[in-house]
Formats: structure tokens, sequence, C-alpha cells
């Protein structure tokens, strides 16, 4: 055990700092970009510094009671949110964006995308439920408040569906945690670190399985609504096709994958209380439904930042499938995380760059692609043909995994309604990406890749996104194994 | 004593609920929640007088001042502003609501008999009525149109959050209460800048007009 | 060995390399297609040293994709005879592509083409050298993305990018089945073939029937079985001609592949129906694919149901195997097995052969309709001979290849009669009349599909204004040409190498039934003899003497050269020749019940008398059976449910908060159901 | 005498006698239309003829054109070499056999089809489609009947097969043998362009199909055709009387047995042109779209010998 601030602040003070900065440094130079980015690299290499100390065997915790605590799960989920936040601080509505954004606008997108990070990298840090908590309804209120960055009838209504429901979701998240409390202190009596996951854990041999499983269900439910399983997903579609794109990429990319770890914390606490199978169906169920719905969504989609929201809810309900799918299906859910985290950031990127230069949101209106912005389009075509899941890039082997683990833990009816469900999606993808990537472009559209140095980034996403499928680095999967370990049973 | 007492708090903050149910008008439901803050204020108070703890004294005493006193009034300062609109059709009438309400009042004496059996704390009777409450302001939030009515069905949902955690665990450890608290105020701020952006864009804050984004 | 692998593997990612660095002029063209060559030279020699020795060779690759259990190689005599195929493929193409990608010079296209190409002949060569499930999957989908890429090559064209989704999507279909069908295999652990099969022989008849079930459909999407096969015509007319020869010639054949090696090898076998199963779909694909070959009218759609048509006749080989090893009679089916294999070698190199040859008229007229076509042998001479040589052999016609691989397939299912049981005797005579008759009809096919294009009077301007190839072109071509002639008169000595490659399949022990007696070709029973070789000679001798007789004795007065005769008529113009929609009728119409045409003939009188004709149109189309009645209403159901599901997004905040609710009280009441209990 | 001259022997007796099967069911088909009829040997007339006299070779037509007379000779020479004409075995048996034969024929037809498309003209094409369509359809009756009569021995051999018939002279009667002996007849009515088929003694009409194709030769690539043609023509009898009723084929290799054999070979193809006679005096053609039907009933009668045959195994 080590008990110092030092990583945790360098991970959680710069996103704070920034927040701050943003709101006296002058929006439109690139000085204030690249204040942001160095920040957010920071608490990236902090998160990565998490990661080394967790490898060797180190459990960092810090705070009164122990309020903060870093295992394997926090420092994969710190990692991530890290990334996106770094890529959305070097992508996110800046220089090079005046004809769409004000400076009023710019400022307001720095100050609350920092925070949002802030509260995300304080919910998987966190070692109490309640803060954990927290953290996560926090999300959805500074969130919520950058969705209508341009005011229009579309963003307005989504921001009110995302922060209305979101936040009914997250209340019953609450009652889920109160019912956990109320249960330990009924038994064990009142301790300020009772909401401690450690403690939980700890003492969940003595709780009671009947008021487990009624405040696993709420918590279900109510994380369930952030991480966009079906049927609590319709905020989903609409925040994340209004939403600036580099907020969707955020959201997408670790919100719905921050929500995800809630889940995962109560599930072992649960399962060491009830068994596994309990949680297990539960989630086999909500993913089932999130997956059949999400992939039948996408055949007659017309949009394509809706296309991508639906993509999440679908790779989403497969990791919670995973997650209920033993020890491997485990590994492969946490490793398909990583690669949604990944190509969803990118391709929600892209395709802000792809509405910036056809003004559509609609699928039909865009074509030939691949010879207006070749770079874009490019990026696009790869990141499209990741989600799907084809290699050479990582969610093949997380997807091929995935099946395996359930084939191999004798759920093959189960693995054969998913696959279907898979090939459905894949079709209906690719048939959409095919027609944005070729044909003739549009007369009034401008061709060229413009301001090309933006995608630079995005290639080292595609670039990790194949290294994912070609060889997992060596600590990326001890991490997993960690997590495994925790998160296993 | 402590169980009657409870029991008697938990029924009045859930007839703020019913009461939400039952009236129309705006300042009605200002009112309702008003009400109902107060009276879990009350309880808080009085189930901390019970168990001696202050840290709930100093929670009551906030929450009187944040939803009894703060809320109700940016409310009010809503409700001169859109004060014309009322609940005319909800999509469930009174009766049928308030019919419903009681059924879901049932239904959570039955989800929360393991609860009930568990505790031994003396205010465990009233629980059924906190989770009752949830409900209820579930249904609200279902069923009403207008924008402000929503948010007011939401505060009444964590009203029933609280009052469950007060009757269960004699309060949650101050830190998380503060981060609550914080969050409350916080949404509740959110909310209502976006019920005002709502009534800017669509020139009413009619909920239903919100069918924009389908598929 | 191992340097060979090294070499093959590196030649053909120095391509892909070279192809992405060197730009798009005809440096990069040359290199990445050199590169290729010797990759591809480096797998021919790899897989004749592994059948020649009869030792496999294998590599193990545990770093990559660790995370999965790691990559595994391993070639035996049955990869080998595909590793082979390919690569026999694979370097003509390579060639012939320098020269065909040259219109693509100076576009970004051109970098993707090359690099998709070679990394299209990498994964699939390395397909037969998997081994196990996490290798076998990945390079399949590598293999099919690349493809799927190099169909999109030319994708300004609206069928094109029609043709890669109907791809991808059957593809995917058939990956998702493969993908249950192997992971339905072990129950953890390793995943190698050797475990696989282990795991196999444990498994409950019902699982094993499932797997073998998955198998076929996931295989046979990509072999193009009927009703599998509706990406086949629309993906492979669709993609550069080269890659048109690489995925009909090669390509297909993985699923062959795929079949044996699940179906035979890791399975060991099964019941008869399985073999039936096969036999009953390699009959449809047989007759049914060339009896749309046949209405075709586009030279590359013509090849492409050639090549549904040619994977039904393997597969009929293939079901045989099956068939007759469930029945005990092992020499017969490693007989029927050699004779399929040897026919799928040597329908690559035909079908790659006669595909480089419509890629040259394409590239000459730029147009695929033989309609449009005729007169190109005086333009091109030496694609139409090369092309008339392909036709030749795609045909069954002695002495080439194709009669040899199916004068083997009509003696290895001549057993199946004496079955001990008359409902397999009675298939083996049904399968028997269908082969027979796919052989007919595909000899009428390609009178057609080689008449109507090459010779005659041009019908349009751009097939009179006809240019022979480049010289890269015609190499690749010749190539193959020469794989055809070779593949026929060293027949004797390939089939025993095919037979000792069968035997062991099917539970003989390794040299199998003897195919051969001298320099002829023998069936295992020693009663039917056959040699190309003698066939040929004399042939070769008869016409020889005739041509001398002639020369010597017949009238020297010099050859005169006239108008066609044409019943009195003053000029001959193209209007008046058979085109291909007229060549096909006389069958369309035998076969009306099937190809169900319908007819619109719509007819433009003079407006002073109806004598006098000023236009008419005349417009047919044959049933899409397949589209119409089988995927048709699954996509149509598709939808519906997609519609369906969509309108939960409603737009209604109330019915969404609702939903949430609902999930709560449903799974709350659940909870006290099962509390209670 | 070595056996190995015994196949440029068969090869010269089928040359010579081709001509002759010709003119001679010519003469015995005006004989029974009480016409008097050319001379039987008015075919070698006919060839001497024609190899004496112009080439006219269209504008349009290519070196194929030119090539595929020798193919089409040349693959009905090399038949000749393979069927048991005068004796069993033969030399060349295991360098091919009956599907040997068949295919060989159909590389003739193959290019012959070509050919016609070659010049351009309408008719040309129209006789190839017609060709290859009658052809392709004749196949599955040809392949099940060379089972049939294949079945029995276990082999496709053509020269087991006649050896079997003669050691076992019962099975000439069995009832496998006589329905495959139907359905060949049809198919050689089919494949050597005879009525009801083909009228082969048509030059313009727009029902032909072998004269339409070869419309454009003349000189010494029509005689080569017509020579062609009638080899086929023989091979088809030589077949159904040789693997049938192969009594006379010489099975020892002596000059005397091999005169005989000759002798009833020309016998054999005597009373089968006779019957072909006496179908077409008394047949009409049929309509194109109706010559199905005819390969249809060859194709059950083919069908029914197999199953004859598996079933009296």
């Amino acid at each position: 055990m080590m008990a110092t601030g030092a990583p945790f602040l360098t991970l959680l003070l710069p996103p704070l700092v920034a927040a701050l900065l943003a709101l006296v440094l002058p929006a439109r130079r690139l000085v204030s970009s690249a204040v942001h980015a160095v920040l957010a690299l920071v608490s990236l290499g902090a998160a990565l510094g998490l990661v080394y100390l967790v490898l060797d065997g180190v459990t960092p915790t810090w705070g009164p009671t122990d309020l903060f605590r870093v295992d394997a799960l926090s420092a994969l989920l710190a990692v991530c949110v890290a990334f996106v936040t770094t890529l959305s601080a070097l992508l996110g509505p800046g220089p090079g964006r005046e004809q769409h954004y004000t400076p009023v606008q710019i400022r307001r997108f720095r100050v609350f995308a920092s925070l949002f990070a802030f509260t995300m990298l304080v919910a998987v840090t966190a070692n109490n439920v309640g803060v954990m908590w927290i953290a996560i309804e926090a999300t959805t209120i500074v969130s919520a408040v950058i969705v209508p960055l341009a005011v229009s009838k579309a963003s307005v209504e989504a921001s009110w569906k995302y922060i209305l429901i979101g936040s009914v979701g997250i209340a019953l998240a609450f009652v889920g945690t109160v019912l956990g409390y109320f249960d330990f202190v009924t038994l064990v009596g009142q301790r300020e670190s009772a909401l401690n996951w450690t403690v939980l854990l700890a003492n969940a041999r003595v709780l009671h399985p009947p008021v487990i499983e009624l405040a696993f269900v709420f918590i279900l439910i109510g994380y369930g609504t952030k991480a966009g399983l079906a049927p609590m997903h319709t905020w989903l579609p609409d925040a994340h096709s209004e939403a600036p794109s580099a907020l969707s990429a955020m959201m997408s990319g670790v919100l719905l994958a921050v929500a995800l770890y809630a889940i995962m914390r109560w599930k072992a606490v649960v399962a060491s209380v009830v068994g596994p199978v309990f949680p297990n169906r539960l989630l086999v169920g909500l993913g089932l439904l999130s997956l059949a719905l999400a992939a039948l969504s996408l055949v007659i989609q017309r949009q394509y930042k809706r296309l991508l929201a639906y993509s999440s809810i679908e790779h989403t309900g497969l990791m919670c499938m995973g997650l209920a799918l033993g020890p491997l299906g485990v590994f492969a859910s946490m490793l398909h995380l990583v690669n949604h985290t990944v190509a969803k950031s990118m391709m929600f990127f892209l395709s802000g760059r792809i509405l910036d230069r056809y003004g559509t949101p609609e699928i039909a209106s865009v074509s030939g692609l691949l010879r207006v912005m070749p770079w874009t389009g490019g990026l696009f075509a790869a990141g499209m043909l990741a989600l799907l899941g084809l290699p050479p890039f990582g969610m093949f082997l997380s997807e091929f995994t995935l099946l395996r683990a359930g084939f191999a833990d004798g759920q093959s009816w189960l693995m054969a309604v998913v696959l279907v469900f898979l090939a459905v999606a894949f079709v209906s993808l690719l048939g959409h990406l095919n027609r944005m990537l070729y044909g003739a472009a549009p007369a009034e559209v401008r061709l060229g890749e413009g301001s090309g140095w933006a995608v630079l980034p995005l290639v080292g996403s595609v670039a990790l996104l194949v290294i994912l499928g070609v060889a997992v680095p060596a600590p990326m999967t001890a991490l997993l194994h960690r997590i495994v370990e925790i998160a296993g049973r | 004593m402590v169980s009657q007492l409870s029991v008697g708090g938990s029924t009045l903050v859930l007839l703020g609920g019913l009461m939400m149910l039952w009236r129309r008008g705006v300042a009605a439901h200002i009112g309702a929640f008003t009400f109902q803050s107060v009276a879990l204020a009350a309880t808080m108070a009085m189930v901390g007088w019970f168990a001696g703890d202050w840290q709930l004294w100093a929670v009551a005493a906030a929450l009187l001042l944040v939803k009894g006193i703060g809320i109700p009034l940016l409310l009010k300062r809503m409700e001169r502003r859109f004060g014309s609109e009322r609940e005319l059709e909800p999509y469930v009438n009174t009766a049928t609501s308030l019919l419903i309400g009681g059924l879901l009042v049932l239904l959570a004496y039955i989800v929360t008999a393991p609860l009930v059996s568990v505790s031994r704390l003396p205010t465990r009777t009233g629980m059924p009525l906190a989770i009752g409450l949830v409900f209820v302001s579930l249904f609200i939030i279902i069923s009403r149109k207008k924008a402000l009515t929503q948010v007011l069905g939401f505060l009444m949902l964590e009203n029933g959050i609280a009052l469950l955690a007060v009757l269960g665990t004699h309060g949650i450890p101050i830190i998380v209460e503060i981060g609550v608290f914080l969050d409350v105020a916080l949404g509740f701020i959110v909310m209502q800048v976006f019920v005002y952006q709502i009534h800017e864009t669509f020139e009413s804050i009619d909920v239903e007009q919100l069918n924009r984004l389908r598929e | 060995m191992r340097a060979l692998f090294f070499l093959m593997v590196t030649g053909y990612a120095t391509g892909a390399a070279v192809a992405l660095g060197l730009g798009t002029g005809p440096l990069a063209r040359w290199a990445s297609g050199l590169a290729a060559v010797v990759g591809a030279a480096a797998g021919l020699g790899l897989a004749a040293g592994v059948c020649m020795a009869g030792t496999g060779f294998s590599l193990a690759a545990p770093d990559l994709l660790a995370s999965a259990g790691g990559l595994a190689f391993r070639l035996d005599g049955l990869g080998a005879v595909f590793l082979a195929l390919t690569s026999l493929v694979a370097a003509p193409s390579a060639l012939y592509g320098v020269g065909y990608s040259r219109a693509l010079d100076g576009r970004p296209a051109q970098r993707q083409a090359g690099f998709m190409l070679n990394l299209f002949m990498l994964s699939m060569s390395l397909v037969p050298l998997a081994d196990g499930t996490l290798t076998f999957l990945l390079f399949w989908e590598g293999m099919s993305l690349a493809s799927y890429f190099l169909v999109m090559t030319e994708a300004d064209r609206p069928e094109v990018s029609e043709a890669g989704q109907w791809y991808l999507g059957m593809t995917q279909l058939g990956f998702a089945c493969l993908l249950g069908a192997f992971l339905l295999l072990p129950a953890g652990g390793p995943t190698t073939f050797v475990h696989l099969r282990a795991a196999a022989a444990v498994l409950p008849t019902g699982t094993r029937d499932l797997v073998f079930v998955l198998a076929v459909i996931g295989f046979g999407a990509k072999a193009g079985l009927i009703p599998l096969h509706v990406w086949l015509p629309r993906a492979h007319p669709a993609a550069p001609s080269h890659v048109s020869a690489l995925m009909s010639g090669a390509m297909i054949k993985m699923g062959v592949y795929g079949l044996l090696r699940i179906g035979l090898d890791v399975l060991g076998g099964g019941p008869a129906w399985w073999g039936a199963l096969v036999i009953g779909l390699g009959a449809l694909s047989a007759v049914l694919g060339v009896l749309y070959a046949l209405t075709e009218d586009d030279l590359k759609r013509l090849l492409a149901y050639s090549s549904v048509e040619n994977v039904g006749v393997i597969a009929l080989g293939v079901g045989a195997a099956f068939l007759f090893q469930s029945l005990q009679m092992l020499p017969a089916a490693a007989f029927a097995l050699a004779a399929a294999l040897f026919h799928a070698v040597n329908h690559a190199a035909f079908k790659g052969l006669l595909f480089m040859g419509a890629g040259a008229v394409l590239h000459a007229t730029g147009t695929r309709n033989m309609n449009r076509l005729g007169g190109l042998i005086r333009g091109m001479p030496w694609t139409a001979a090369l092309f008339l040589l392909g036709s030749v052999a795609i045909a069954g016609l002695p002495p080439l290849n194709g009669f040899v691989s199916e004068w083997l397939l009509f003696q290895a299912l001549l057993p199946g009669i004496g079955a001990s049981s008359p409902l397999v005797a009675v298939l083996m005579v049904l399968a028997l009349g269908m082969l027979a008759l796919t052989a007919g009809l595909a000899a009428a096919c390609f009178v057609k599909a080689f008449g109507i294009t090459f010779l005659a009077i041009p019908r349009s301007p751009e097939a009179a204004a006809a240019h022979e190839t480049a010289w890269s072109m015609r190499t690749g071509m010749t190539m193959l040409a020469g794989a055809c002639l070779f593949l026929s008169a060293a027949s004797f000595a390939i089939l025993p190498r095919l037979s000792a490659v069968a035997a062991p399949l099917v539970g003989l022990p390794a040299p199998g039934p003897v195919l051969r007696a001298g320099l002829t070709l023998q069936t295992p029973d020693g009663l039917a003899q056959m040699s190309p070789g003698i066939v040929a000679a004399s042939l070769g001798l008869v016409v020889l003497v005739a041509w001398v007789a002639v020369k010597r004795f017949a009238s020297r007065r010099p050859l005169r050269v006239g108008e066609t005769w044409g019943c009195g008529r003053v000029v001959q113009t193209p209007r008046m020749e058979y085109t291909s929609t007229a060549f096909a009728e006389p069958l369309r119409r035998i076969f009306a019940e099937f190809y169900r045409p319908t007819e619109d003939v719509s007819i433009d009188f003079h407006p002073d008398s109806r004598y006098f004709v000023q236009s008419i149109s005349y417009r047919s189309a044959i049933l899409p059976w397949f589209e119409r009645y089988l995927y048709a209403p699954v996509i149509a159901r598709i939808r519906l449910w997609s519609e369906r599901v969509l309108t939960l997004q409603s737009g209604s905040v109330h019915a969404y908060l609702a939903y949430l609710v609902a999930a709560l009280v449903l799974l709350l009441g659940w909870l006290v159901v099962t509390g209670q209990r | 005498m070595s056996p190995w001259l015994l196949a440029p022997m068969q090869g010269a007796v089928a040359l010579m006698l081709a001509p002759g099967l010709v003119g001679a069911i010519r003469w015995m088909k005006a004989r029974l239309q009480s016409r008097e009829g050319s001379p039987p040997w008015q075919p070698y007339l006919e060839l001497r003829k024609l190899f004496a006299k112009e080439v006219v070779v269209s504008s349009n037509a290519s070196w194929l054109f030119r090539a595929a007379p020798f193919i089409v000779f040349g693959s009905a020479v090399t038949v000749t070499l393979l069927v048991p004409l005068l004796a069993v075995p033969l030399p060349l048996g295991g360098a091919g056999d009956l599907l040997v034969v068949v295919y060989l024929l159909l590389l003739g037809t193959f290019f012959l089809a070509l050919a016609g498309l070659d010049p351009g003209s309408p008719f040309g094409g129209m006789g190839a489609s017609r060709e290859m369509t009658v052809a392709a359809l004749a196949e599955p009756t040809m392949a099940l009947a060379i089972f049939a009569l294949a079945w029995g021995v276990g082999s496709t051999n053509l020269g087991q097969i006649a050896s079997r018939t003669l050691s076992t002279p019962s099975e000439a009667l069995a009832p496998g043998h006589v329905l495959a002996f139907a359905a060949i007849f049809l198919v050689t009515l089919a494949e050597t362009g005879r009525l009801p088929v083909d009228n082969p003694s048509t030059h313009l009409e727009l029902t032909m199909i072998h004269e339409a194709m070869i419309l454009e030769y003349s000189g010494r690539y029509l005689a080569l055709i017509e020579w062609a043609a009638a080899l086929k023509l023989l091979v088809f009898f030589s077949l159904l009387g040789n693997l049938f009723a192969p009594w006379g084929v010489a099975s020892v290799i002596t000059p005397g047995a091999l005169l005989w054999a000759a002798v009833t070979l020309a016998l054999k193809l005597l009373a089968l042109g006779g019957v072909i006679a006496l179908v077409e005096t008394h047949i009409a053609k049929l309509r194109l779209f109706r010559v199905p039907e005819l390969l249809s009933a060859s194709f059950i009668l083919a069908l029914l010998a197999v199953t004859a045959s598996f079933l009296l195994r």
C-alpha cells in the first residue's frame, strides 16, 4: 500500500487547472490550445505512471479513510480517460475552427470539457462508491452544459433529454448505493469508510443477499442509463449526434466506459454476496438487448453521427455481456473497452471534420469522401473497419476472444444470437460506409484535406488499434490479467 | 415512538408528492415541493434528535436552506416567467394518477419487504414510503408535460432518496452528503438554465414539442 | 523450408510496402509486382517441397496476438495443394497487374491497389498455412478484407459499390458461421488443428453435425455454392481483372480447402448425409451456375458464373469423398478427393487465364458486354489464342487439363453406383447426369464466350479498334496457358501426389490408391485408363498428316477471299450477326421454366405506315430466383424489424423515461417473484 | 503382325468406309422413297471434286476458320483409333476410353461451332447456337448410357466392354443393355444431324443446324468437314454395332480375323444404315424446340438403363 497524494494530484489537478486557465486565457490563441494539450498530457503521464505502479504490485491510496485508490481497473480507465482528453484538447473546438464557434463558446467548451475530464477521473479513482456516484452524477451536469454549444432546437432538445434521463437514471443508482450502505450499516454499524469499495468487498460475505440483489437492480438500471444500455439508451443517440464532436468523442469513448466501470465495481461486490449467477444473468440480458436494439437500429439509420452512437450502444452491450462470461470474458471485455475507446473517439473527431466540410449530418448527402478528404476518409474507413471487428485491428481480437469465452462458457446459443446481430450490424454499417466513401463528391463541396495536421494525432489512433490487433503490449496484457483477478469472478 | 414519528414524517413527505399529482397550477406544485422539503427536513431533524447525531441536524438545516427556501425562490422566479403555462393535459388524468400513485406505494411495500425485515433501526418502518415517493416522483416525471414539472418531479425524487437514506441508515457519510448536496444544487441550476433555453428556442416549456430527434 | 516461408512472406510484404512507398508511377508498379512474383515463387517452392518431401512444415509465432494464444503455421499435403494453387495464380496475376493497373498511374488508387493486392495474396497464401482457429480466422478475414478493397478499386461505378456490399455482407455471414463452427469445436485450451481434432472426436453427434453444417454455410459462402453465390457474379466482375483471376482462381478454392480441413481433417468425416448435402449443393451449383453463365452477356459475369459451376463440380467430388468415406469405401473416397483437388488446381489455371483474357479485352475495348464485342481475333491475336486455349480447357475437352479432371471425376463417381444403398446409387446416377449436362452446357457456354467475343465482325467501333495488350499482361496469360498444358501432360505424375495427399484425409495409409500405370492415368481398380498425352499426340499427328496430305494432294489453287454469303443482300453489317443474347436463345427457351424470362419488345412504327419500322427496342431479363425469393424477404424482414425498433426512438422524452421505469419495475418484479421461490 | 499397326489400319478402314456408309444410306433412302437416287459411291466422287476445287473464304473469317476443318477432321480420325472397329483389345485402348471418344467428338463440334460463328453470317451463328444446344442436351444421355454399359464391367474401357459381351453373350439382351442401346441410338440421330433432329439433305432452310454452320465452307475445307461428319456417323454406328453386338470383332490379330472383322463391320453398318434410312423415310423433322423432348426421352431411357443395370446386379 502506498498512501501518497502525488500521483493522484498529478492525475486530477491538471484538468482542474485547465478549467481555471480556460477562464483567463484568450480562447483563440494557439497557446491556450497548447496549454490544454500539455496539461492533458501531464494527466496522461500520471495515468501511465499509475499503471506502472500497479504493475509493480503497488495499490496507491490517498485521502482520509482511503477515499481514493487505484488498482489495475482504475488505472486502465484513467489511461483511457486521459487519452481521450488529450485528443480532445488537441482536436476540440479551438484555433482553426473560428468559422464554427465564437470565442465564448470555445471558452465554455474548454472549461466544461476539462471539468468533465476531471469528474470522470475522480469517478474511476474514487474508492468510496458514494464519491464515485457523485462524480458520475457530476459528469452528466458538466457535459450537458456544452451539448448545446451552438444553440439550436435540436441541440437544446438533446441536452434536455440527456440531463433529465441521465439524472433520473443516476438518481436510481444512488438509491442502489444507499441500499447497499443500508445493508452494511445494518450489519456492521455506521462507519466513515463504510462506502469504500474495499470495505464493502471485504465484508461481502455477511451482507444480505435479498437486499444486495435489490440494490444491484437499482444500480444496474442507474449506471446502465449512463452506459447506454437498452432500454435506457434513448438519450444517447440524441446527445452524441448533437454535441460538438469533441464532446461526443469523450462521451462515447470514455463516459460509457466509466459507467460500465461503476457497474463492474458493484458487480464484484454483488457476486461475492450472492454468487455470480444473478448479476451475470442481468448483465447478459441487458447486454443482449442493447446489442439487438442497436444492431437493428443501424440498418436504416440516416445520420452518421447517430450511426456511431448506435454502434457505441452495440459495443457497450457486447462489453456488458463479456463481463458475465467468466475470466476470459472479462479479459475480452476490457480489451474491447480499450479498443472501443480508441476507435470511437477517433470516429467522432473525424465525423466532426466531415460535418464541417459537407455541412450535413445525413449519410445520403455525403459521398466521395475518399476523394474529398483522402486522409479523413481513409482514417474513417479504417476506424469503421476496426469497429466492425476486422483484422488487423484490435477489435477483431477482442471480439474473437469474447465469443470464444462465450462458447467456452457453454453459452453457444447465446453466442449464436450474438453472431447474428453482429452480422446485421456489420452489413448495415458497411453499407453506410460504402455510400459515404465512394461515389461522386457533391459539387459544392471543396476538395482537399485542409488543415491536414489536425488528423495527425488520429493516425496515431489507427496505429494504436493495429498494435492492439497484432501484438498487445505485454504491460497491457499484465494489466488486463490483474483486472481479471479483481473483476473476473 | 420513533417508529411512529418516522412513519408520520414520511407520510407527510409522500403526501407532498401526491399533491403534485393532484394539483395543476405551477404555484401549487411549488408549494407542494416546499411543503415536502420542510417535512423532510423536520423528519431528518427528528431522527437526528433520537439518534443523537449532530451531523443529521446539520444536514437537515442545509436541506431546509437549499430545498425549503433557496430552490423554491428560484422556482417562484420561473413561475413568474412561465406562470401562464399550466399542466392542462397531463398524459394521465388526475383521478387515474392518484390511483396509480397509490398502487406504486403498494409496490414499494412489496419491494422493500427484505429491507424492513433485515433492519433493526426503529426508523425502518418508513422506508417503504420513501421508496414509494421515489416511484411516485418517477411517475410525475413520466406523465407531466411541462419541463418545470419534470424538474420538480426530479427534485422530489431526490427528496425520496434522502428520506430513504435517513430512515435506513441515519444518514450517509458526511463527505458523500456534501457532494450530493453540491450535485443537487448544480444539477438544479443547470436544469433551470435549460428550462429557460427551452422557453427561448421553443417559446413554450412544453416538453412534448421536443420530438425532432428520432430514429 | 523456413527460408522459403520467410521469402514468401517477405516478398509479398515488400510488394505491399513498395506499393505504398514508391509513389504511383511505373516504378512502384514494377517493383511491387516483381516482389509479389518472388513471393509467389517462394510459395510454390514451399508447397512443392512439402508435397515432394511428404513431411510437413511448421512454425509457431506465439508472440503475435499473444493475448489470444499466438499464431501458428503448419503446412501439410492438403495445405500444400492449396498453397500451390494460390501461388500458381498469384505470380501471373502480379505480373499481369503491372500492365493492367497502368491506367491508375498517378492516382492514389494505385497505391491502394498495389498494397491491397499484395496483402490479399499474402493472407490467401497464409490461410492454408494456418494451424489453429485464431490464425486461420485472422488470415481468412484478412483475405476477405483485402479483396473487398480490391473489388472497390473502381468504385466510381455504382454497380461496384453494390457489388462490394453484397460481397462483404455474404462474407461476413459466412464468417459468422465459421466463427461458430470453430468455437463449437474446443472447450477451451489450445486450438491448433491437432488439438481441435482431439476435441472433435469427443463431441456429441449433434454438435458435430452443427459444426459441419455451419462449416458448409461458411465455406460455401466463400466458395460461391448456390444459394450462397449471390455475391460472386457481382464482385468478381467488378474487381480489376487480375484480381478477378485471383478471386475466381484461388480465393473461392479456400472455401473448398476449409470444408476439407474441418469436415475431413478435424471432424474426420461423418454420416452419409454430410456427403449427400455437399453433393446436392454441388450439383445444384454446377447446373445452375452454367445455366446462368449461358444467358450472361457480360463477359466477366459469364466467367464468374462459370466459377460457380466449377466450384459445384469440385463439390461433387468432395461430397463423393465424404459419402464414400462414410460408407467405408476408402479407396474410392481418396480417388474422388484426388480428382476434386485436381479439378481445383486446373480451374485455378484456366479460370485465371480466362479472367485475364477478359481483362485484356476490357482494357482494349472498354466494355465487357459481348453484344458490343467481336472480331478481336484480328486485333488481339495473342489474347485470342490464349483465351481459346482456356476455353477449350474449361469446356472439359481433350486433351487439355479440364478434360483430365472431368474424366477423373466421372470415374470417381462411378463406384458410387455400386454402393449398397439404393439411395446412394440413385444419388450418384443423378450426380453423374448433372455432371454430364454441366459439361455439355459448359462447352456451349464457351463457344459463345470465345466465338461472340473474338470472332466475326466487330459489333462496335471500340471492338474494331482493339489493340494487343502490354507484354507483361500477355506473359501472365502465357504462364497460365503453359500451366494448363503442363497440368494435362504431367497429370500422370501429379495424380499420385494428390492421391497421397487425399489418402490420409479419408483414413488410408499414405500412398493412397494407385492412379497411374506408366504414362497413363488409371482408376484404382485398374479397369479404365486414359492418357491425355497420347490422345494429344495422336490428335496432333493426325492433324499434321491431314494437313500435309491436303497441302500435297489437294488443289493448289490460291485461296479466294470474298464476302460472306448472305442470301443476296448487298452489304453485311454487324447488326446481322448472331449476338450473345441470340446465341443463348434456344437454351433459354428450353430452360424457360427455370429462367422465367420476361421480355419487353416495343416497336416504333413510321407515322405513315405500319410496314416501316423506325426502331425496335428489346429488353429481356431472367428471374433472379435466389435474390428474389431467398435474400429479398430476409432483407425486407430485417428492415421491417429495424423500422419497428426505431419507432421506439420516438422523440418523446416521456416515452424514454417510461422505458427506463418499465425496465426497473420489470426487474424488481422479477426479483420479487424469484425471491419468493 | 504388330498390334501397333492396328491403329492406322483401323483409321484407314474407317476413312475408306465412311463416305460409302453415307452414300449407302442415301441410296437406300432413295430406293425406299421409290427414287432412282445417286449411286452409293457418290460421296467418294464428291470428296474428290471438292478437294480439287478452289477455296473461297469470307473476308471476315480468321485463321480459326481455316484451322477448324483440320481439328474437326483430326478429332474424328483420332476417335477411330480408339474405338474397337476391327479388334479388341486395341493398342491405344489404354489411351482413351468411351468418355474420351465422346469428348473428342465434342471437341470437333466445339471447333465447328466456332468456325460457324467466324464469318459473321447469321446462318453460321444460328447453326452454332443450335448445334451446341443439341450437343449439350445429348451429353447427359450419353454419359448415363455409358455408365449403364460400364457398370456391369466396372470400366468405361471400350475393349473391356466389348470383351465382356463377347464372353457372356447373354449380356447382350440384358435390359440395361437394350435400353442403353436405344438411348445411344437416339443420341446418334441427334449428334450426327439425322432426322428428326436435323435434315442432312437440306442446304438452305431456316431449320437447318449442321448445314448452317458449314455454309461458308468450300473446296478442300468442306471436303474435310464432310468426311469428318461421315466418320462421326461411322463411329456412332460402330459403337452401336460393336459394343452391343461385338460378334465378328477380332480378338486375335491375324489377317483372316481382321478381314472377317472388316466384313462384319461393313454388314453391321449397312444394317444400321438401313434402319436410319427407314426411319428417315417415315418421319418428318421435329421443330427445333421439340428436340429437347426427344433428348429427354433418350435421357429417360438411359436413366432406366442404369437403374436396370444395378437393379439386376
